[in-house]
Formats: C-alpha cells, sequence, structure tokens
C-alpha cells in the first residue's frame, strides 16, 4: 500500500513541476511584459515558444510513449493550419464573434489533424521501426505536396475547388480566392498570443500526462515495451496505437493552429511543413529525452532560442548551430559521458559526501 | 541521469534566457545615451534576407549591394546610415523573428524582405508598428499591402502582363509554353496574370508545364512536352538558378525554342562555369542588365566585382536602388536620426512618393501611394553572352 | 510520336534512377551495417561535387583525376564524420540519438559549403561530355551522361556484390550486418568494419555527385538535401541493406517519377512517388527484395 | 468434462509439419506437462492456443468454446494466459504497472475519464492498485512494487510474468520454460510457487519444461512431443519410463 501512494504521489508532485514550470516561465514573461523589459525579439518568440513546445509534447507521445518512429509530424501541424486558416478566412465575414471563432478554429484545426492521424495510421501503423518512419515522412511530404496544389474560392454560389490554378475556380464577380494554391491563404486574422498559447500547451501537456498516467497509457507503454507480451494480456494493439497517433496528431494540429494565426501568411514549404520540420520536431523530443514530456518541452524552447542568440555570430550562426547540436546530442547521450555526468552529479556528489560523514 | 539531462536543460535555459534578457538590457541603455548624450547621428536602416537555405543567393545579393550602396551614402557624408542585415532563411516566421531582432537594434527603418511569403507576413508587423519598409524584391501583391510598405521591383501581376503584352504587341510567336515553379509564389504569381493577359493577346498558350522546389532537377518531362506541343516560345517566369538547368536539358534533347523570362533570369550569365552560348537569343524583360553600358550600372558592377567577386545580379541591383530610394526620402522629408521610427515612417511614406531617382533599375523611378514603383521594363535580348537592348 | 516519347521518358526516367540507385546504394550499406539511417550522405554527394568542380577549375585537373582525388576526399571525410560524431552514440542505446546527429552533421556540411564556395549556384561542367547519341533512326535522343550514368551504376552494383560475396572484408561485413555481437566474438574487428562500410558509402557518394552533377549540372551547398531524401526512400522501396534492392528501387523511383511527371501531373509527381511508396510497403513491408523478418515468440 | 480439449492440431511452415495431429485433453486444476527435445514443436503449440499462429487443421476447445483461430486478444479474453520461454515484461514499466497492464481488461473506464480524472478513474485506479499489489504479494514481490521490471533480477522477473499472466484471471495458464536459467534453489521454490498457485486460485496450468526433476516433481499428466508428433501422453512415471521417449531424449 505504501508504495502504490508513493508512486501517485510521485506522479502528482512531477506533474506539479512541469505545470509549474510553464506557469512560472508564463508569470516571469507577464512581468517582463509589464515592466517592458521584454526585448522584441523574446515578445515576438513567445507564441513560436509554445507552438513548437505542442509539437515535442505531441510527437513524444508518438516517439516516446508509443515507440514509434514518425516523421511527418509536420504534415499534421499542416491540416491544422490549413483548416483552421481555412476557416477563420471562411467565417471572417459572417459576423461571428472573433473569440468564438478562433476557438472553433483550434477545435476545427485538431479535429482536422486528428482524422488525417487515424486516416494515416491505419494502414501506417502496421509497419515497423524505420519503414513506419519512412511511410510517416512519404505521407508528410504528399500532405505538404497537395497542398500547393489546392485552390479553394468562395463566391455566392458557395465553395469551388480546383487542383489546377485559381483561373479554374471559375469564380462570380465578388468572389474570393481562399486558398490559393502554393500562395496559400494570407490574411489569417493574427489571433494567436501568448495567453492562448500557454493555455493551449497547459492542455496539452494536460492531456498527455494524464493520459500516460491511466489505464490506456499503459496499454500504450506496455506495446512499446513488448508488443507480443501486450498482446498475450489482451490489450488491443490496433487501438491503443490508432488512439495514440491520433491524439499525437490532433495536438500537432493545434500547433498548426497557433502557427496559422501567428502570421499573416500560410505557404506550405518544406521549411515549415516539409521533413525538415517534422525531423526538427525530432530532435526537440531526442534531446529532451525521449518519453521525458517535460524534457522535451525545454529542449523545444532551447533550441527555438538557440539560432536567435546566434545571431550575433553572422554567417557562422547556422555553422555553430550545427557543431551545439552536434556536441549536445553526443554529450546526452554517449555512455562515457552519461557514465561521467553521473559521477559527478550534484546529487552523487552530495550522497558522497554524506557517506563519508557517517563513515566517519 | 535522466534528472540530470532535465537539470542540464534547465541550466542552458536559465543561461539563454538571461542572455535574452540582458541583451534587451544593454539596448536600453543605448537607446538612453542616444536621447541625453550627443545626438544620434546616422540613421538606422534594417535588411531581411536569406543568407542560409536554398534561397540564401539572393538575400547575400542584397545584403551584398545594401551595404555597397551604404558605404558610398556613409563616404559621400551627406547621410549617415548604419546597416544591420538579418538571416530570415526564407521562411515567414524566421522572418519575423528577424524583424524582432531588429526593433531591439532601434531600427528605423527597414530594407526588406528579400522574398516574397516573409514580406508578407513581416509588413503585418511594421504596419502595426508604423516601420517604414521598402522591400527591393517582394514582388506578390500582398508583400506590400499597407501603406507603410513600398518596393523596388514590379509586382508579379505587373510583370505577367507586362510579359504577355509585350510578346503578344511584338508577335514575337503565336504558340507559347510556359515552364513555372509552382511552389514559388513569385514564379506562379507571374504566371497567374500571365495567362490571364494571354487570352487578350493574339498568341496561345499551348503548353503549361510546373516544377516544384522539391523536384527541380529533372526538366526532361516539362521540355518533352512543351516541345510536343510545338510551342516556338518557352516563357520561364522563374529564377536564373533553374533556368540554367532548363536550357541545358533543352540543349541537350535539341530543342531549340525562344526562351523569354522575366527579371528572375537575369544573372543567368554570371553563373559559374555555365556555358553562355546555351542562352544565346534568350529574351527577358529586366529593368536591370548588369552590362548595360550606362555609368552608374558600370561602376556598380566593377565595385561589386571587387568587393565580393562575383557579378551582381537582379535582386542586388534592386537593393542598391532600394537604399539610394531611401536616402532620397530622407533628403526630401527632413527626417533626422534622433526620430523614432514613426515620425520617420509618416515622413518617409509621404516623401516616398514625391521623389524621383535615376537608378541601376529604371531612369526617373517615382513610386505610387500603393507602393508601386513607376518604371519601365527594358526586353533585352542575349547576343554573344551579352546583354542586347531589343 | 506516342511510343517514342514513352520510350525517352522511360530512358530519362532511367538515368535519373541509376543517380538515385548510386546514392541508395550508400544508404543501404550504411544501413544494413550500422543499422543507422545517415540523413548525412546527400551532403557528402555534395561536398564530392564540389572537390570535383574545385580541382577541374581551380587547378585544371583532368577530369577522372578530379573524380579520383574527388573519391579519396569523401572517403576520409566519411571516416572522419563516423569516428567524430556516429562512434560516441554506437551504443548510445537508442538508435534515434545517432539519427539526430547526422542530421546535425548533414547541416554542418550544409553550412561548412555555404561558407566555403557561397550561395551562388555552380554550373557542373559535365566531365562526360554532352553528346547526343540517336538511336532508331534519329528519332530517339541518348545523351552521353545518361548511358554512362546507367552503365556506372551496374557496375558499381555487381563490383560491391562482388566485394561483399568475395572478400574477406565483405564477408566481415556480411557478418556485422546480421549480428554485431556474434561477429565480435568471432575475432571480426566491428569498429574497422562499420568504419570501412562508410568508408566505401562516402567514397560511392562522391561518384554519384559527380554523375548527378554531370546530368544536372547546377551545384549549391543544398544540392544533395532532395536527392538524398528521394535516394532513401529509394533503399527502403527496394529494401534497405539489399543492394540490389537499392539498385532496383532507384531505378523504379527514377521511372516512376518521370512517369508521374509525363503522364498525370508535374506539380504532384513527389505525391505520386511516395504514394506508390506508402502501398509498396503496405504490401510488402520490408519493401520489393527486402527479408521478411517473423518475430519470433 | 475437460478444461481444454485439443483435437488434430496441424501447422505447417513452408511445407515442414511443426505440429502433426496433436491431441489432448486436460481436465480443471490440473498441472499438465508438455516435454520434448529442442524444436519438438512445443512453443508452436503454445502459439497455437493463445492464436500468434492459426492452425492449419485442428480444434481447440476451452471450456466447451471453440476457440480455433481467434484472435489472441479473443483468446486472453477467454481465459488463456501464458508466460514466454524468453522473458517478456514491459522492461521500462515499474512491476507493479506491469500487473496493472494485465488487469486491463477486467478493469475498464473510458479514456476521458482517464485524461479528465472522473471519479470512475480514481476508483478503478485504486481497485486495480489493490488487486495488483495482492497479486505481487503471493510472490513476495510486493516489496520490489516501484521498481522497473527491467531492474529484476532473473528469478524474480520469472515471477513477475506469472503474476501478471495470472492478472488477466485466466481459466488456463501456460508456462513456457518457467525453470530455465534457474539454479536448482530458485527451481525448488519456483516448484512451490506453482503448487501454490493451482491450489490458491483453483489454476489449471500447463507448462512446458525441459527439467525433468521440476516435471516428475508437479506434473500430474505428461505429453511428449518429438518432430511434431506425439509420442507419449498419459500418468508422469508411466511416460517418464517409457522407453521410446527415453530413445528420444536421450538419442541412440
Amino acid at each position: 500500500m505504501i508504495h502504490m501512494t508513493a508512486k501517485l504521489s510521485k506522479n502528482v508532485r512531477s506533474n506539479a513541476i512541469t505545470y509549474g514550470i510553464v506557469l512560472v516561465f508564463y508569470a516571469v514573461v507577464q512581468i517582463l511584459l509589464a515592466t517592458g523589459n521584454l526585448s522584441s525579439l523574446m515578445r515576438g518568440l513567445l507564441v513560436p515558444l509554445c507552438m513548437y513546445a505542442i509539437l515535442a509534447v505531441s510527437l513524444n507521445l508518438t516517439v516516446g510513449i508509443l515507440g514509434e518512429l514518425s516523421l511527418g509530424h509536420a504534415g499534421f501541424m499542416c491540416v491544422g493550419a490549413f483548416a483552421s486558416a481555412f476557416f477563420s478566412k471562411y467565417m471572417a465575414e459572417t459576423g461571428m464573434p472573433a473569440g468564438i471563432r478562433f476557438v472553433a478554429a483550434i477545435l476545427i484545426g485538431a479535429l482536422m489533424a486528428g482524422i488525417f492521424g487515424i486516416l494515416i495510421g491505419i494502414p501506417v501503423l502496421r509497419l515497423k521501426g524505420d519503414y513506419l518512419a519512412i511511410v510517416t515522412l512519404a505521407f508528410g511530404e504528399i500532405i505538404k505536396n497537395v497542398m500547393n496544389v489546392l485552390f479553394i474560392g468562395k463566391d455566392s454560389d458557395g465553395l469551388h475547388f480546383s487542383m489546377n490554378s485559381a483561373v479554374d475556380l471559375h469564380l462570380k464577380e465578388g468572389g474570393t480566392v481562399i486558398v490559393n494554391g502554393p500562395q496559400g491563404i494570407t490574411g489569417t486574422p493574427n489571433q494567436s498570443t501568448f495567453t492562448i498559447g500557454i493555455i493551449l500547451l497547459l492542455i496539452t501537456l494536460f492531456i498527455v500526462l494524464n493520459l500516460i498516467q491511466s489505464r490506456d497509457g499503459r496499454a500504450i507503454m506496455a506495446i512499446r515495451d513488448n508488443r507480443i507480451a501486450a498482446e498475450s494480456v489482451g490489450i488491443n494493439i490496433t487501438k491503443y496505437k490508432l488512439m495514440a497517433f491520433s491524439i499525437s496528431a490532433a495536438l500537432a494540429g493545434v500547433a498548426g493552429v497557433l502557427y496559422a494565426h501567428n502570421l499573416s501568411t500560410l505557404i506550405a514549404q518544406p521549411k515549415n511543413f516539409g521533413y525538415n520540420m517534422s525531423i526538427m520536431i525530432l530532435v526537440y523530443v531526442v534531446l529532451g529525452g525521449i518519453g521525458n514530456i517535460r524534457g522535451s518541452m525545454i529542449a523545444a524552447v532551447i533550441l527555438t532560442l538557440l539560432p536567435e542568440l546566434l545571431r550575433g555570430l553572422n554567417d557562422y550562426r547556422m555553422l555553430i548551430y550545427a557543431i551545439v547540436l552536434i556536441v549536445m546530442m553526443i554529450v546526452n547521450w554517449n555512455p562515457t559521458c552519461k557514465a561521467f555526468r553521473e559521477k559527478y552529479s550534484f546529487r552523487n556528489i552530495k550522497a558522497r559526501m554524506k557517506t563519508a560523514k557517517e563513515v566517519r | 541521469m535522466k534528472k540530470f539531462t532535465k537539470r542540464a536543460l534547465g541550466i542552458v535555459l536559465a543561461v539563454s534566457m538571461a542572455l535574452t534578457m540582458s541583451a534587451c538590457g544593454s539596448k536600453e541603455t543605448a537607446q538612453d545615451s542616444g536621447e541625453n548624450g550627443s545626438a544620434q547621428t546616422a540613421f538606422k536602416v534594417g535588411g531581411i534576407g536569406p543568407l542560409t537555405g536554398g534561397t540564401a543567393v539572393y538575400g547575400q545579393a542584397v545584403k551584398n549591394a545594401a551595404e555597397l550602396a551604404v558605404e558610398e551614402i556613409n563616404a559621400a557624408g551627406e547621410v549617415q546610415i548604419e546597416f544591420n542585415y538579418q538571416d530570415d532563411e526564407g521562411d515567414a516566421e524566421k522572418a519575423v523573428n528577424a524583424y524582432n531582432t531588429l526593433k531591439d537594434w532601434d531600427m528605423q527603418m527597414l530594407l526588406g524582405t528579400v522574398t516574397s511569403a516573409p514580406c508578407t507576413a513581416v509588413v503585418e508587423k511594421t504596419f502595426e508598428d508604423n516601420m517604414f519598409q521598402l522591400t527591393p524584391s517582394g514582388s506578390a501583391v500582398e508583400s506590400i499591402q499597407h501603406p507603410n510598405a513600398f518596393r523596388v521591383c514590379f509586382s508579379d501581376p505587373n510583370q505577367g502582363i507586362a510579359s504577355a503584352q509585350y510578346i503578344g504587341e511584338n508577335k514575337v510567336a503565336s504558340k507559347v509554353a510556359v515552364i513555372y515553379d509552382s511552389s514559388d509564389v513569385y514564379s506562379s504569381g507571374i504566371y497567374q496574370k500571365f495567362a490571364e493577359e494571354a487570352a487578350n493577346q493574339d498568341f496561345e498558350i499551348v503548353e503549361a508545364q510546373a516544377f516544384t522546389a522539391d523536384n527541380k532537377t529533372d526538366f526532361t518531362v516539362q521540355l518533352q512536352k512543351a516541345k510536343a506541343s510545338g510551342a516556338e516560345l518557352v516563357f520561364l517566369p522563374i529564377y536564373y538558378q533553374e533556368a540554367a538547368l532548363i536550357l541545358t536539358q533543352a540543349d541537350q534533347m535539341g530543342y531549340k525554342p525562344m526562351f523569354f523570362g522575366c527579371d528572375g533570369l537575369d544573372g543567368i550569365l554570371s553563373v559559374d562555369k555555365f556555358d553562355k552560348n546555351l542562352a544565346e537569343d534568350v529574351m527577358l524583360l529586366t529593368p536591370f542588365a548588369a552590362d548595360a553600358q550606362d555609368e552608374l550600372t558600370q561602376n556598380f558592377v566593377k565595385n561589386y566585382q571587387e568587393k565580393y567577386g562575383e557579378i551582381p545580379n537582379q535582386f542586388a541591383a534592386d537593393a542598391y536602388d532600394g537604399i539610394y530610394a531611401i536616402v532620397e526620402a530622407i533628403k526630401k522629408s527632413g527626417v533626422t536620426p534622433d526620430m523614432d521610427a514613426s515620425a520617420i515612417c509618416d515622413g518617409m511614406t509621404k516623401a516616398m512618393t514625391e521623389i524621383s531617382i535615376n537608378g541601376l533599375t529604371g531612369e526617373n523611378m517615382t513610386w505610387t501611394e500603393d507602393g508601386e514603383p513607376n518604371k519601365a521594363p527594358k526586353a533585352v535580348v542575349i547576343k554573344d553572352g551579352a546583354y542586347v537592348l531589343r | 510520336m506516342g511510343t517514342m516519347s514513352f520510350l525517352s521518358y522511360l530512358i530519362n526516367g532511367i538515368s535519373l534512377g541509376s543517380v538515385y540507385a548510386i546514392i541508395a546504394l550508400g544508404y543501404t550499406m550504411v544501413y544494413g551495417i550500422a543499422k543507422m539511417l545517415n540523413f548525412a550522405h546527400g551532403d557528402v554527394i555534395m561536398i564530392g561535387s564540389y572537390v570535383v568542380l574545385t580541382a577541374m577549375t581551380s587547378y585544371g585537373m583532368n577530369p577522372l583525376l578530379a573524380v579520383g582525388i574527388a573519391v579519396i576526399f569523401c572517403t576520409l571525410l566519411g571516416i572522419l564524420i563516423e569516428k567524430l560524431a556516429y562512434k560516441p552514440l554506437r551504443n548510445a542505446g537508442s538508435p534515434l540519438a545517432v539519427l539526430i546527429t547526422a542530421i546535425g552533421v548533414s547541416y554542418l556540411l550544409q553550412n561548412i559549403a555555404l561558407l566555403i564556395f557561397g550561395a551562388n549556384m555552380k554550373s557542373f561542367q559535365s566531365v562526360i561530355g554532352t553528346k547526343q547519341i540517336p538511336l532508331l533512326g534519329g528519332d530517339l535522343l541518348v545523351s552521353m551522361t545518361t548511358i554512362v550514368t546507367i552503365l556506372s551504376c551496374v557496375i558499381i552494383m555487381l563490383v560491391l556484390t562482388a566485394f561483399i560475396k568475395r572478400t574477406k572484408a565483405g564477408q566481415a561485413m556480411l557478418a556485422v550486418s546480421e549480428d554485431q555481437g556474434a561477429a565480435r566474438l568471432m575475432g571480426i574487428n566491428v569498429n574497422g568494419t562499420i568504419s570501412l562500410t562508410f568508408a566505401i558509402g562516402s567514397g560511392l557518394a562522391a561518384i554519384a555527385g559527380v554523375l548527378l552533377c554531370s546530368a544536372y549540372p547546377s551545384l549549391t551547398p543544398y544540392t544533395g538535401a532532395m536527392p538524398g531524401i528521394k535516394a532513401f526512400v529509394a533503399a527502403v522501396f527496394g529494401g534497405i541493406g539489399s543492394i540490389p534492392g537499392a539498385f532496383i528501387g532507384g531505378i523504379l523511383l527514377g521511372v516512376i517519377e518521370i512517369l508521374s511527371k509525363a503522364y498525370i501531373s508535374t506539380q504532384l509527381s513527389d505525391a505520386i512517388v511516395f504514394a506508390v511508396l506508402i502501398v509498396v510497403l503496405l504490401v510488402k513491408p520490408t519493401g520489393i527484395l527486402g527479408k521478411n523478418i517473423q518475430e519470433k515468440v | 468434462m475437460a478444461l481444454l480439449e485439443v483435437k488434430d492440431l496441424s501447422i505447417s511452415f513452408g511445407g515442414l509439419r511443426a505440429v502433426d495431429d496433436f491431441n489432448v485433453s486436460i481436465e480443471k486444476g490440473q498441472l499438465y506437462g508438455l516435454i520434448g527435445p529442442n524444436g519438438a514443436g512445443k512453443t508452436t503449440i503454445f502459439n497455437l492456443l493463445t492464436g500468434v499462429y492459426k492452425p492449419s487443421k485442428g480444434k481447440i476447445e476451452l471450456d466447451g468454446k471453440n476457440i480455433t483461430g481467434h484472435s489472441t486478444i479473443e483468446i486472453s479474453k477467454a481465459g488463456i494466459a501464458r508466460t514466454f520461454q524468453n522473458i517478456r515484461l514491459f522492461d521500462k514499466l515499474t512491476v507493479l504497472d506491469n500487473v496493472k497492464v494485465g488487469l486491463h481488461n477486467h478493469n475498464r473506464y473510458s479514456t476521458a475519464a482517464g485524461i479528465f480524472r472522473l471519479p470512475t478513474f480514481y476508483r478503478t485506479e485504486k481497485r486495480m492498485n489493490e488487486r495488483a499489489m495482492e497479486l505481487l504479494k503471493v510472490f513476495d514481490l510486493d516489496g520490489e512494487a516501484d521498481y522497473l521490471a527491467s531492474n529484476l533480477p532473473y528469478g524474480r522477473q520469472r515471477k513477475l510474468e506469472i503474476a501478471r499472466a495470472l492478472a488477466t484471471e485466466p481459466k488456463l495458464l501456460l508456462l513456457d520454460e518457467p525453470a530455465a536459467g534457474m539454479n536448482p534453489n530458485e527451481t525448488k521454490e519456483l516448484m512451490d510457487t506453482i503448487h501454490f498457485v493451482r491450489d490458491r486460485f483453483d489454476m489449471t496450468i500447463l507448462l512446458i519444461e525441459h527439467d525433468m526433476k521440476l516435471v516428475a516433481g508437479i506434473c500430474e499428466e505428461l505429453s511428449v512431443l518429438n518432430f511434431g508428433k506425439e509420442l507419449a501422453q498419459g500418468k508422469t512415471s508411466d511416460v517418464l519410463n517409457d522407453p521410446e521417449v527415453i530413445k528420444a531424449y536421450l538419442g541412440e
């Protein structure tokens, strides 16, 4: 009995620290904002920081908790971004209150990304390891590619679609092109704020952490650790894989909504929705600790800040960034480095001093 | 060990945050000294464009030429400029970061951004802050949709229409094929308007083939289709890097139509190791030609080449003109470096529509209130590896 | 015209596919032995191309000599990368650690090239020459580059297969790829074998770079990235770890890409290639020639 | 009626008959042994019984219900649980959570209840914790409930696997070489545990084993398998003295 209460409270404590970090961060930023002590750069980065943290946490659900390598996370973000931006633009003239519209946009972004997660997950999750990785990469690229040839316009007759060009929409007088193929969606209302970002991050954490520490989360982690054993005790592998994958996708969609409503232009480019971005999110997860939710959140923040802080290096900026990334990976993961750190970690030194005292 | 990772990450986070904060702290002291002590004597002009990533070549050209212009202006002495150029990797989100970095540096006006999509994102921010913005090459319509923003280059629709009109009015060809980059705002923007205007002109678009940023090494299919359609002219509203490849591959297939391009094609002759014979008879509608005979261009090309070892392209010319336009507007409006960005913006916005400059990309360039330049594109054709006015 | 243009599309597809195939060979070898996806492989190709270009234009070297130098350079580079960036993480406990590091190396190589050579595109003069060979009574033009590319690809594949089957080092590679632990117990120098694999893979990358840039003469610091990913797809297509698989996967990928451009859509060709990949993997979960590994219960 | 009825169970892999017309009938509460040389097809029979492989021929009935060709999950729900020859625990979960995964299908609450921490979540989790601790106590693992499963010593991992299997509330427990890798002391202890489990949970147990002492010590009946075929069947003492069996085991 003692053990399990200890365990529960351990989880509670760990969660409290995670939420606490976010809240303290929020409070510090609010104080700095109020006293005018926050640089424009930092102010501009607040929403992206929340967005990348959400992406990192959500991908960690797939990579760390479900144990499947996904290289198409940016694709779900793309779906969420486009679906919500389309909705916001479409509803812009209807007189729907902006606040309600934005909440609806968030839900639509999450829902659409989640649906894509299920649609893609059903075939994909039968594969394993690197094959699954490459197929998720392929899906991500397909989503990006299709977004680049999608034209949607609106006129008095309703919506028109084309996969060819804006001219083929045959819009009537007064009609507007909402999704303009490679030129994407422009003029999405800038509604993402830091407060909303933090709230969405907290919701993401709440969902992911509570899921992990529940019956379903245990089943998901059991599948990760040993699929065959999980099956033998009656765990429905497909169901739980799909659950983790689609929740992860839906949360990535939420990040996409933040992205779409933070910039007035939304284009599906290799840089923002291609495999490069998917890999970048994976970097956050691996650097922060696979399966370590708090770590991935912090890693996302550091790696987003790093290139901005290196701006002073001018031409050498990205070079140094690459080197720092490699060095961080080696320091974090190399067995010898790990052992070295263990040996000289603060806690161990303290413990050693304690035993030394006791001996005396 | 996970504990340690977390702690290490935490420390790095704390340090990095402290760094950012201290950066802004130092900024404030700088501002204080500016306000109290000796008045600031130089305008702080920021620049934004890609220095890394696939579009780095355009951003680097802008940076180089702008710095060259700033040097000349500072040497002349009438107006002093401090120039700070930030990388945006060609990405909208990074461009906003770059803009905010420049704001922390107390930028008073902006030359940028170089590419269209980031420009559309940044113009939203400069409008909010009432910051004067002049983009050398952001050509999408939305890139300068607010009154505080102007551009040096032509807009995409403008180029598309002008190209169609030129081909139609001069009866250059009757069957035209288009190869364009559908993943690029510039290229697809020109194509859209070109196709619309073509309907009014006396030629027919017999084939339109696209490629994407991820798939731009092999153009054989697009060329073969153009060939099969019997097009006499292939319109290339794309940048010269891809155009160089298209010309090479067309040559390998033995396909020799006329090629016609826009300002993006300029620079094709200066591609390292490019066989200039392949570009023989290529026509382009461009406001700038690196081997034009006027003194201004020749001096610019000479100085640029001495400094950077490359022949400047269209982007460089636009940036160079951009800096000079800014200086001209400064003189006209009478703004001073000790004014704040918003006041400068008000003065500059008004002055921009009143100035007229002779630049690399046009004589007697003027600007309209919606930010578009008035200048005539020159139709040039490449003969013996050099531009000849048509 | 119809069949003729189809034939010409097909040849272009095979030519593009051969380039993918050579890159994929490097991917697949490294994967088979080190069990890692070397995302930096495409960038080694780019570096190799720059070396050839510099050797030829700045030092006026003969093309073959330049290629030789590039092969040596890339071989050494491959060994260096392996020693510095990958080896420390070989026992890290998660294959993802080394994957991420490979991405770091990829960024590093791109940015080094950017600093040294600048972002401006270099037009790569074909080391092979641009001669056209008319076939079928002159209706079909095939360039020398295409022929050399396809031939090199076949030769490299055959040589590699022979190397692995016939030589001691090749056998050691096979053993390491089957079971590292067992190979070590049998006295095989596992570290050495992995280094050798990287050396060969990177040397191949130099050749792939020359062929890529001869067929598509444009070179920028980012030239290697997309072909690298495509080749990775090709390797998976054919069954990653399998040398004939990489060959078949590469050729198929090239042909599908060109044909879908020609007959479906130039804009969606990448989407189509990826969609075909997905279908293949769903039918054959380990690729066309991949070994089907049943997990033992 | 027998709890488990297996009739003419067969499967082939690429032409090789791995299991050929295997028949067995196990009564409720029985401790039944399945022995045979390496590669005789013992684990394959376990895999057939648990739905990992689909039989090419034959019939499996559990408690009068036909479960032939059912999926692993359905069979688990029908009441067959197993352990594995090479231990398969959820390494990165705690000992307690390993057992709680076993309790998964008998203690339910919705995903939403889990995420939003509805009262059913706390109620069910409390019940699961109590039940899991009870089981752990049976195997003397309660002191290590918070350890990661991978940190347990080998012998205790075996016990945890059995505890996890029991958590699914099976009617039939399949043990695949439970004594593999154990020293004589541990084996002795294991025999006591198996007996105890049978008595305490009123369990029917089918086990594969190489250790003849263990088999002779606890199994009431035996089947002997060689090359996928049944060699002998019956009372343990009879079977072990069968000359055919001795020949198969000791060779010519």
